[in-house]
């Protein structure tokens, strides 16, 4: 059986599912044996490589950077796992949603608490420009599977990945879809 | 009061009447149309023509004509008179002299007159829904009197039930059951309830009844009031119709004063009393349970039925609960005989159903038929078909809670049975008229957003879930939906109706699966306009770069 | 009292004629889930969770108001109310600002709860993201409308047991509301006694206690089934 | 009766003969607390809309908590909490109204006047209000200017009618 190509990303939140990715320790090494991490924010690689088996995204879509590379994720991937609450729900990252849009945020950041040089941040090219809203990754590409928590813990994180490795189709329940 | 006084009050009325009557419309359309200017300068010109002992200006009910009000005729001649103005108002009046009439005319021989049939609106446009003696001189109270002194309330009815009166407010319950059952259960008190919180928008016929002859309604809640034992009636009117309040409570003081409500109604033992509630702009207040919390002072929220009104209704106590129009036949049927009543219509639908015919279609206006006339005859015939020269699409029933019937079925028989196998409903008697230039996804949002507006909040799948079905039929028709909206779309529409907890939710997807039923390529044609979306538009406007 | 017998799922049940068919399913350890219900307080029938199929009608009724009846045939748990049941939480996902990660009521929360067991594992509607109020002004409690689900239960329990209505629901369709009197600060409240049963009724973090931090905080609901006993039956339940 | 159920509230500090006037309302139906809608209706009849304060008043003398009384007030539409203004302008939405182009009429005034339906221009001069339909359907589209019904309205009807009681500056430039 050919290694699983798997792939991690990270969008719109805190790292804290890919921290509790780490968390799996030791079992990382068993999983090294199982597949490839082919792509993932923890290894130096600019570009999402085709052909991958299985991704985890972490995080929510909140900017357009998201809103593009997200795309080419779905584009090359097969199986897409939305990884955590802030891709399955939007949660803290679309905590500014109410306010109907970015800019409230921004002003308070930039013009409103800063005592020097009080000014929005606009670098074209260099800093992307945030999304009105802030969307949960399946509002922008098809998800196939979804792996809650905040941050998921790790026994879910592996039962997750066991599950893919097996080739089995990936369908939690009870607990292990506790949001939060 | 006995019937001798009932005789003498009818005689005199008779006798006081001049050869001659001028009937203006005062209903609610004809007044916003300024008849009571045309009825001023009518009696003015009356006056200065001196004919006041051979002709009467009479302030009548509605005509039914309502799109060419204010509306005037005379009598004995019939001859009509339509958007008639207070300047060609007095030329009517030369006109009985042989003067030119410069007022347009309206051909009362059209089928738009003809092709209609009167229970309810018998004598609406033809007396004088503000005076008491009006309604007594064409055979009012009549029917209270002889049931008071010759029938058994079981004998009522009975009656009621061999005529086959089913409820006029929408769903079609056995009149003469509902009645059997009040009737039946135990309680101390019992009550008489008449919904007259009319909501549907594109419906009138309750307003017209209630503004052209008041008394009618009186009268069917006095006897509904004998056969199921309550001596308290309550009516409950929208807060929006100020005029039909008005004549309301003018028929409740002059029947209280003339003995014909209040206590030992014809020197029976029966007491009864109507007092009226006054609505204050909430739809769901039509449906029973959030109408009794109403009147009760409460927030019109419902609550799940069983236990119905009938058990346990105002104050826990068995209600009767029918709509204005139920009312306003009973009185004729008692009158009448259930036979002459069930000798209308069809099998199971009979009598009259009053119609509010509006939309596009040429004649707009109330519409009485029998009961199973075919919806062609109605839309096409007496409603004249669509103006300038268009082809109706379809007719819409039974409003928020109804559907769309498309122009193929304009065969049908309206009745309850037959508008159901088309998915809509009979309702209240709101028949909206749509031509080609109807977009029908647009009438299903146009309902979604009604039915989300008036939701109460109290369930979720209704307070929620038409939210949610707002913003798919809103996706759709912006073209930003995928056949997996669609999909969601119909799933949502059937929970909703499944599971909210009365008929505001129930029945509030029937619009949009009724269009998705007929018209299913409109929406189609707005998911291929959307296109499959290889790559995702960026669908939210960015922000950052507003650098101020 | 008379006894009746009815089937639910498939289990013969006999139950006293009074009772609702809630009652009698959780008399005979049969769960059906609920969210407005809360034992102690007047049934409400707004979630629309305890649903269920009655043999011989086509209408869905909710177990909480519906009392049984002889040879009544229910079904609890058919592939058709656990659909409707998944709808339900995630239209009350989508309707309100629920962050679990966040909230105080993390783990002790019965909307959360709810959502594993109907097996909601992402929202499948929009999320509306409504724009709602905190209020802090109250000395010992806080309420953050973003969680609420208007299940009334902190009108009900303020109302029927400490009888001092200082909550009623107010506007209507999704602009309802839980107000404090006339809609002011609850901390300026003439009639809120402080006793903190709105508190314990509050199915999710939307009622807590100050200082309160996330995941840390009970509700102890039994407490207001404790208080009914005590005072309609004066048995003390410790 | 016990000396605490005759216990009548104090009258309205302010001397407002209106209070008084509401009052009378009250003491026709009872002071019964099933009454309440009634007496809203009453209440907004006499003082124009619903203040935090009258509503207190209201629920003093009926006895009923102060939240239910918030609870009915704001659950129908005809009762408002906020001042209206000088002029009301309502377009009717029902469903005649829609297929004859209500919704190019409350867009036309909403644009011209820059307010939202279902609120008051910021001078105070115009409120903009839909209805849910007023049985008027046979002159649809209607309107309700100033509690006078109008049917058959177009936007430029409409937006002359309203630009001779307005004064200059409530429209916007044409």
């Amino acid at each position: 059986m050919a290694r699983l190509k798997l792939a991690t990303v990270w969008l719109g939140g805190c790292s804290g599912c890919h921290m509790s990715f780490l968390d799996l320790d030791e079992w990382l090494i068993d999983l090294a044996q199982l597949a490839d991490i082919v792509f993932t924010p923890i290894m130096d690689r600019k570009v999402y490589p085709e052909n991958v088996d299985a991704v985890l995204v972490e995080g929510a879509i909140a900017n357009e950077d998201h809103f593009e590379f997200i795309q080419d994720v779905r584009e090359r991937s097969k199986l897409l796992i939305s990884f955590g609450d802030c891709a399955v729900t939007g949660n803290v990252t679309a905590f500014r949603n109410p306010l109907g849009s970015a800019l409230p945020v921004l002003e308070r950041s930039y013009l409103e608490l800063p005592d020097l040089d009080p000014h929005l941040p606009v670098e074209p090219g260099i800093v992307p420009r945030l999304l009105e809203r802030v969307v949960p990754v399946h509002a922008v590409v098809k998800v196939d599977a979804y792996l809650p928590g905040c941050p998921p813990p790790p026994d879910r994180i592996r039962l997750a990945l066991e599950t893919l490795v097996a080739g089995k189709p990936l369908e939690l329940h009870g607990k292990d879809i506790k949001f939060g | 009061m006995e019937l001798s006084d009932l005789h003498d009050i009818a005689a005199r009325e008779r006798a006081n009447r001049p050869p001659v009557e001028i009937r203006c419309c005062s209903a609610a359309g004809c007044v916003s149309s300024n008849s009571p200017a045309v009825l001023e300068e009518l009696r003015g010109a009356v006056q200065s023509a001196g004919l006041q002992d051979r002709v009467k200006v009479a302030a009548v009910g509605c005509m039914r004509l309502c799109c060419q009000g204010p509306l005037v005729q005379t009598v004995p001649d019939g001859a009509l008179y339509q958007k008639v103005t207070p300047e060609s108002a007095p030329s009517i009046i030369a006109g009985l002299q042989g003067g030119q009439v410069t007022a347009e005319r309206c051909d009362a021989a059209a089928p738009f007159f003809t092709q209609q049939a009167s229970v309810v609106l018998e004598n609406s446009g033809k007396i004088e829904p503000e005076r008491i003696e009006a309604y007594i001189a064409v055979e009012g109270y009549h029917a209270l009197h002889h049931v008071l002194r010759e029938m058994t309330p079981a004998e009522v009815i009975q009656t009621i039930t061999r005529s086959g009166l089913r409820g006029r407010g929408g769903a079609g319950y056995p009149t003469g059951v509902k009645w059997a059952t009040v009737a039946k259960n135990p309680g101390e008190r019992k009550y008489v309830v008449c919904n007259a919180d009319e909501g549907d928008p594109g419906a009138f016929m309750n307003r017209s009844v209630l503004e052209s002859d008041p008394h009618r309604v009186l009268e069917g809640m006095a006897i509904a009031g004998y056969a199921v034992g309550a001596s308290q009636g309550y009516i409950y009117c929208r807060g929006e119709y100020p005029l039909a309040i008005e004549r309301l409570q003018k028929a409740i003081k002059q029947a209280n004063q003339r003995g014909l409500l209040g206590t030992d109604i014809f020197a029976s033992p029966f007491d009864f009393r109507i007092d009226i509630r006054i609505g204050a702009g909430a739809f769901v207040c039509g449906e029973e349970t959030a109408l009794m919390a109403s009147i009760m002072g409460g927030r019109g929220t419902p609550t799940p039925r069983p236990p119905y009104p009938a058990e346990k209704g105002l104050w826990e106590m068995p209600t009767l609960l029918n709509n204005v129009e139920t009312f306003a036949n009973v009185a004729a049927i008692i009158r009448r005989g259930p036979e002459w009543f069930a000798g209308i219509g069809t099998e199971r639908s009979k009598g009259t159903k009053v119609f509010c015919l509006t939309g596009k279609v040429v004649n707009t206006g109330l519409v009485e038929v029998p009961l199973g006339t075919p919806l062609r005859r109605i839309v096409e015939d007496i409603g004249g078909g669509a103006p300038d020269g268009g082809t109706i699409k379809a007719v819409q029933t039974g409003g928020p809670s109804g559907g769309c019937i498309p122009a193929e079925f304009l065969d049908t028989p309206v009745d309850y049975e037959s508008l159901a196998k088309l998915g809509s409903i009979m309702g209240s008697g709101g028949m909206i008229v749509m031509d080609q230039t109807t977009n029908m996804v647009d009438v299903a949002r146009y309902f979604m957003e009604f039915c989300m507006d008036e939701s109460c909040g109290k369930c979720v799948p209704c307070r929620a879930g038409t939210v949610q079905l707002h913003r798919l039929l809103s996706r759709i028709l912006a073209a930003e939906a995928g056949p997996e909206d669609m999909q969601r779309l119909e799933a949502l529409c059937q929970m909703v109706r499944d599971t909210s907890l009365c008929g505001l939710g129930q029945t509030a997807p029937n619009p949009t699966l009724s269009t998705i039923h007929y018209f299913r390529a409109e929406y189609e044609a707005l998911l291929q306009k959307a296109g499959p979306g290889q790559r995702r538009r960026l669908p939210l406007v960015a922000a950052t770069d507003n650098s101020r | 009292m008379s006894v009746t017998t009815l089937t639910i799922d498939g289990k013969l049940i006999s139950a006293s004629q009074d009772e609702t068919i809630l009652d009698a399913a959780r008399g005979a350890g049969i769960q059906i889930p609920t969210l407005c219900y809360v034992d102690g307080l007047s049934a409400h029938g707004g979630c629309r969770l305890c649903l269920v199929e009655i043999g011989g009608s086509s209408r869905l009724q909710p177990a909480c108001f519906m009392k049984v009846a002889e040879g009544m045939v229910v079904q609890t748990d058919t592939e058709k109310l656990r659909e409707y049941r998944k709808m339900i939480v995630e239209l009350l996902f989508a309707e309100g600002n629920h962050v679990c990660s966040i909230c105080v009521a993390n783990g002790n929360c019965e909307l959360q709860t709810q959502a594993m067991d109907v097996g909601m594992d992402h929202e499948r509607l929009d999320y509306t993201y409504p724009q709602r109020q905190v209020d802090l002004s109250h000395e010992r409690f806080g309420i953050d409308h973003n969680r609420c689900i208007l299940c009334t239960r902190c009108v009900r329990a303020c109302d029927e047991l400490e009888g001092a209505h200082t909550w009623d629901v107010a506007g209507r369709g999704s602009n309802s509301k839980v107000v404090t009197d006339l809609n002011q600060p609850w901390g300026d409240s003439p009639t809120c006694t402080s006793c903190g049963k709105c508190f314990m009724a509050c199915p999710t973090g939307a009622i807590f206690k100050q200082g309160a931090t996330v995941a840390e905080m009970d509700h102890h609901r039994a407490k207001l089934e404790f208080l009914v006993n005590a005072r309609e039956k004066k048995q003390w339940h410790v | 009766m016990t000396a605490e159920a005759a216990k009548k509230p104090p009258a309205h500090p302010s001397g407002d003969k209106r209070f008084k006037l509401l009052e009378v309302a009250m003491k026709r139906h009872q002071f019964r607390q099933d009454a309440l809608i009634e007496v809203l209706h009453a209440a907004q009849e006499l003082f124009g809309y619903l203040e935090l304060d009258l509503l207190l008043f209201i629920a003093r003398h009926l006895k009923l908590p102060p939240s239910r009384v918030y609870g009915v007030a704001t659950f129908y539409h005809f009762f408002t909490l906020k001042p209206q203004g000088k002029h009301t302008c309502v377009v009717c939405t029902g469903t005649a109204c829609f297929v004859k182009g209500a919704d190019a009429l409350l867009a036309a005034v909403s644009k011209q006047a820059s307010v939202a339906s279902g609120a008051t221009t910021t001078d105070g001069e115009l409120s903009l209000l839909t209805a849910r339909c007023l049985g008027a359907c046979g002159i649809a589209p209607a309107v309700v200017l100033d509690g006078k019904v109008m049917g058959h309205q177009d936007a430029a009807t409409l937006l002359s009618e309203l630009k001779g009681r307005l004064p200059d500056g409530t429209l916007g430039p044409a």
